[in-house]
């Protein structure tokens, strides 16, 4: 179990290659993965940048907590949790959830659950830029 | 004696403030925090509220030393 | 859209790197994938190696079929499935599917559909090769 | 005037039998076709039926050229 915040743009398959070498070999049959990704419009809007906040501590302590709560959940293996901070351009990689457990099943319920927990209470603010100046994401788009 | 209290992303822009101390009293709830805080601001309607980056209510007592942070409704992943 | 039967052994995380790059950048926020991948152990037995069969012409027939019926019922950007056939040995993946779409929403729905259409149906066949000899799987692990 | 017949994974180790050609009658029906290539084996209890490379059930009439396909449960994924 992993969580972490990222300064820096990430490549998420290259993170999952990565991760997945530390997970027993021959255990896990199912790997469910969600990559969030910046995109150049919202709500009607050219997106030219993006600037993601959080609250350093707090984010890290919930983050942690729902990947603790998936564990208990469900018949998990091993999950990974990577998030964007910082200034973004369209396509860079936002969020990153992976999931690893023996069957589909748990691997997709889990997935699922990480990120509309993430999406809902991770304190994390979007403060978009568009062409004429800049403005704070007010709400996402409903997960279910 | 004091709290130590913090703001986020367009409520901090909006205050124009980042964080500050207020002195403790007995018995203070992050409500009465908030109103120290902003003189009296009324509440945002979707005011998200942690003590010690916990999420807690508007009527949560706070205790000497607890960090008392205030932000609007997140939007990450 | 872009099915495939491979013989050989692929890495799925590769794969997706590679895929992605013919998707418009900017346009998608939320990419879904399930990657499938050769246990070392099924219904309590230590398994050595697998050999998948499927029918050719059919089974390319019916990814392609559910995957446009994934891209009829959700708002999709692009999919990929990719699914071994041959002989597999443990730790191998045995099946990619990914979804692109502008919302979550979306992305989950679709690969979760593909995948439980995709089990349920598509003409695959498992051979398991234990110490004591080989035995067909008769069948899946339930998804739902 | 000929039907092309195959069988998969365990019903083609089971029948010894991988594919197949039979006479098309007028009316044929994909169980009668079974009842053919089988010598009147009788059906397993979960026995799929294709032709050309569709999901049939044993209920199904064929055409001549056909190809009508057997095979038990689909495991991949």
């Amino acid at each position: 179990m992993h969580i972490e915040i990222r300064g820096e743009a990430f490549e998420p398959y290259q993170e999952l290659q990565n991760y997945q070498q530390r997970i027993a070999e021959g255990q896990y049959g199912a790997t469910a993965v969600f990559v969030g990704t910046m995109r150049d419009m919202n709500e009607g809007d050219d997106v030219q940048g993006m600037s993601l906040e959080h609250y350093p501590g707090m984010t890290e302590n919930y983050l942690l907590a729902i990947s603790r709560q998936a564990a208990q959940q469900w018949s998990l293996l091993d999950s990974l949790i990577i998030h964007r901070v910082g200034d973004l351009l369209p396509n860079d990689p936002i969020v990153l959830v992976a999931v690893w457990s023996a069957h589909r099943k748990d691997a997709f319920d889990a997935s699922r659950y990480l990120m509309e927990e993430l999406k809902s209470s991770a304190p994390f603010w979007k403060k978009e830029f568009l062409a004429e100046g800049s403005r704070w994401v007010e709400h996402n788009t409903p997960g279910q | 004696m004091t709290l130590k209290v913090r703001f986020f992303a367009s409520l901090r822009e909006r205050l124009r403030l980042s964080d500050c101390s207020v002195p403790y009293e007995q018995g203070m709830t992050v409500e009465q925090v908030w109103n120290t805080v902003t003189s009296q601001t009324p509440l945002p309607g979707n005011l998200l509220c942690a003590v010690n980056m916990e999420y807690v209510s508007l009527l949560q007592s706070v205790s000497d030393g607890d960090e008392v942070a205030f932000f609007p409704p997140v939007t990450g992943g």
